[in-house]
């Protein structure tokens, strides 16, 4: 019978390795699954490959994870935060690389690899800096970049509601990039406010299906990043 | 040849096909017979149903007059659901297909060849209305693919053979194909016998199979 | 204002031109915007592209507008059913043209069409006869296909329920290929069993925001394609 | 040159820009001075906001501690929603902004030059962190693109030259210039002023502008 949930965070994202890929979702902080992320510093691992729009605020969250050296690359469209030096000093210091990717391409990007598309066609940044080490090729007369997909081992996400099927809903603008990553994941692991059996959901309202889903773990009070940043706490 | 007398029915080979399938699994059955695969699962194995026009949690037929003409599978027949379904749009089934999230398709066939080609969607022939649906889709995306169909043609003709004759639907990617006389494994070695139906021998099979045939049963 | 509300299935179709290419919603009846196909015979608009999975049954419907000799070419996935000859007729009398398209491929070409990505990569189809006259190229060592994106100058699609700004939210499997094809069409007309006022919808359930419909039309009691059938129904 | 004392606030230059938007257009404002322009769309106008991390259909701030750490602007921001709100995951956001659904994105710039282009994205310091977001996918796919921009630098650099020094956002992308100082058309003749703001000169612009200006007010 199937029932992904697992106790616990930690229980979660066990299985990451070091030198693993890994897909965090959130837009700033909505979507961040701190508690996720939490884990995985506890866990350890690192020379991971972040996939994530952003670089953290503060000193929590991904920020953190940065913060204890276990991020050697990040992938991302925005790595710029009012509330954190880490990635900046990190990235000046060289002891971080940066593959910067538009944000649409980047969303696109990550479905592409959770859709079986190897690679596509974009106008976006042709004729910019970041066209540097792109095939160009021209439709109806405009010039477009060849972009890959985007592929992780592990993909940690936050959602509002999942079933124990791992169909999952989200809140708002948190949803962001959670469902694209969700299916270009080999594991996935969710963390959701709630979780309830098969049927609670409307089969016309779940946003992103149980098949792309590994790990279900309740988490039904998530902290918020910016009250975190607010009242100045750190990880660990 | 002449049809074989001996063997499964369609049911039988069915209810057999359904005996491999994984509890957990995601699986996507194809039109015609494989669709019957749904009614033999086992009780203690929750399986998810995928259908391509977009359904996973696919439950069994709607009692008459009790179904939605908008609630279908591939094969356009009205279908139910069951806890945990959900609905999603085409690009995002073929996402779930071509992305290799579904364990498993089941298909029918016209031929099967020896280095796992599948021919199942045209005859090729000069007044045939070409029609492909999600055919080509599974067998490149769905991570195993079984076929299930009968080991010979109406006429006797083997339906597995050393090269597709028609055309291909995709290349090198049967798995495994049940048929009414054996379960057959492809590997690179070729066509692998790894079960008899009952009251069948080795030799009945190889008879009947336009294709070298390997006796690989358990000892 | 926003109010995409017209009056009627022949106001809304009533701009679609000689020679226009029109994506039509729907897998089999699921989802088939019989109203609006019927307004476009009686308009009579000829010379057509249709884009569609399926060819129709019966002489209803889809079926219908095909017999009406409106239809110079159809993109289609599986133009056969056991319910009429008028395509296949046509057809082997060689007075309509097939583009036959694996039904996945279609649908990432129809999104690709509505997402502005001119072209993307696919293994579906490699090494088969519908490889003829494409592009190959190995990603990972594997042959895929480059595939171009279609758009339509028209899309008619059908939804359960529509608000006046064109949100819409489907019924089951009618989904299928109208979220889709409503992006790529240049103007898209939905018929509606239901039309309601702004914030009726739950903005987390919204399948098809309405940026990408031009046109909703209140249609309470839709046709079925089978029953229509059933009973040996001809339109006109 | 000095920052010019004469012009428009910043208020009143969002003010400006908001009165060419029309009725019923989907619109993306991008982070800051952009921002403001939601707080003067004419009430008799009906304007779908969009933002970029997946809803369209914004709404204005929320009161002091009723707003949701997940419902934010690109600017990170609370935000609320307006009825007829809908909220998808980013690849549907960025499909309607690359697919060419939005009528208008207004954004800010560092350098915008008299062929178009639009520099707004990294100043190419050498420690300077590479930021982009959605910018590049913005110019490459909305139908018309706006800045809105104080018309120099606060050292009194002008923004608007004939080619820009920073990195591209984008090559030939921007169709208009709202700046403290005027209204600014760029055409195939170059920059253009359609408007000039109380009080200031055509050749008070002209001066501040680091590229030919033509006057192409109405007679």
């Amino acid at each position: 019978m199937i029932d992904k949930r697992v106790g616990s965070p930690g229980e979660a994202v066990a299985g990451i390795g070091d030198g693993d890929t890994v897909m965090i979702g959130g837009f700033g902080e909505a979507g961040s699954p701190i508690e996720l992320i939490h884990a995985l510093i506890d866990h350890g691992a690192a020379n991971l490959t972040v996939i994530s729009n952003n670089s953290g605020s503060g000193e929590i969250g991904l920020a953190a994870l940065i913060r204890a050296g276990q991020v050697a690359k990040i992938v991302c469209s925005f790595p710029r935060s009012t509330n954190s030096t880490v990635f900046p000093d990190l990235f000046n210091a060289g002891r971080i690389q940066l593959e910067l990717v538009p944000q649409g391409t980047l969303a696109e990007r990550i479905r592409a690899g959770g859709a079986g598309i190897p690679a596509f066609y974009t106008p976006t940044a042709a004729g910019t800096d970041l066209e540097a080490g792109k095939e160009r090729r021209e439709f109806d007369g405009r010039p477009c970049l060849l972009e890959h997909a985007l592929v992780a081992d592990w993909s940690l996400i936050k959602a509002r509601t999942a079933d124990s099927h791992g169909n999952l809903v989200y809140n708002k603008t948190a949803r962001n990039f959670s469902p694209l990553m969700a299916m270009a994941g080999r594991t996935t692991v969710v963390q959701a406010s709630a979780v309830v059996e098969p049927g609670c959901l409307d089969p016309e309202a779940v946003i992103t299906p149980g098949i792309f889903v590994d790990h279900v773990v309740h988490v039904p009070n998530p902290e918020h990043e910016s009250e975190l940043v607010a009242r100045g706490a750190r990880y660990p | 040849m002449s049809p074989t007398a001996m063997g499964l029915t369609t049911r039988q080979m069915a209810r057999r096909a359904a005996q491999d399938i994984s509890d957990g699994s995601y699986v996507n059955l194809g039109i015609g017979l494989p669709e019957l695969i749904a009614l033999f699962i086992p009780d203690d194995r929750e399986i998810v149903l995928h259908i391509e026009n977009g359904l996973l949690g696919m439950g069994p037929s709607p009692e008459p007059g009790k179904g939605d003409p908008e609630l279908i599978n591939a094969g356009k027949k009205q279908v139910t659901t069951r806890p945990g379904a959900s609905y999603f749009h085409q690009a995002d089934s073929f996402a779930m297909i071509r992305g290799g999230h579904l364990d498993l398709s089941v298909l029918g066939a016209l031929e099967v060849a020896a280095n796992g080609d599948l021919a199942n969607w045209s005859t090729g022939g000069e007044h045939a209305i070409p029609a492909v649906g999600g055919a080509m889709d599974l067998v490149s995306g769905v991570k195993a693919v079984y076929v299930i169909s009968r080991h010979c043609t109406r006429d006797g003709t083997p339906k597995l053979v050393e090269r597709c004759s028609y055309p291909l639907t995709g290349a090198g990617v049967v798995d495994r194909v049940y048929t009414d006389l054996a379960v057959i494994d492809i590997t690179a070695k070729g066509f692998e016998v790894v079960e008899l139906s009952p009251g069948v021998s080795f030799d009945h099979v190889a008879a009947r199979t336009a294709a070298p045939l390997r006796d690989a049963r358990p000892a």
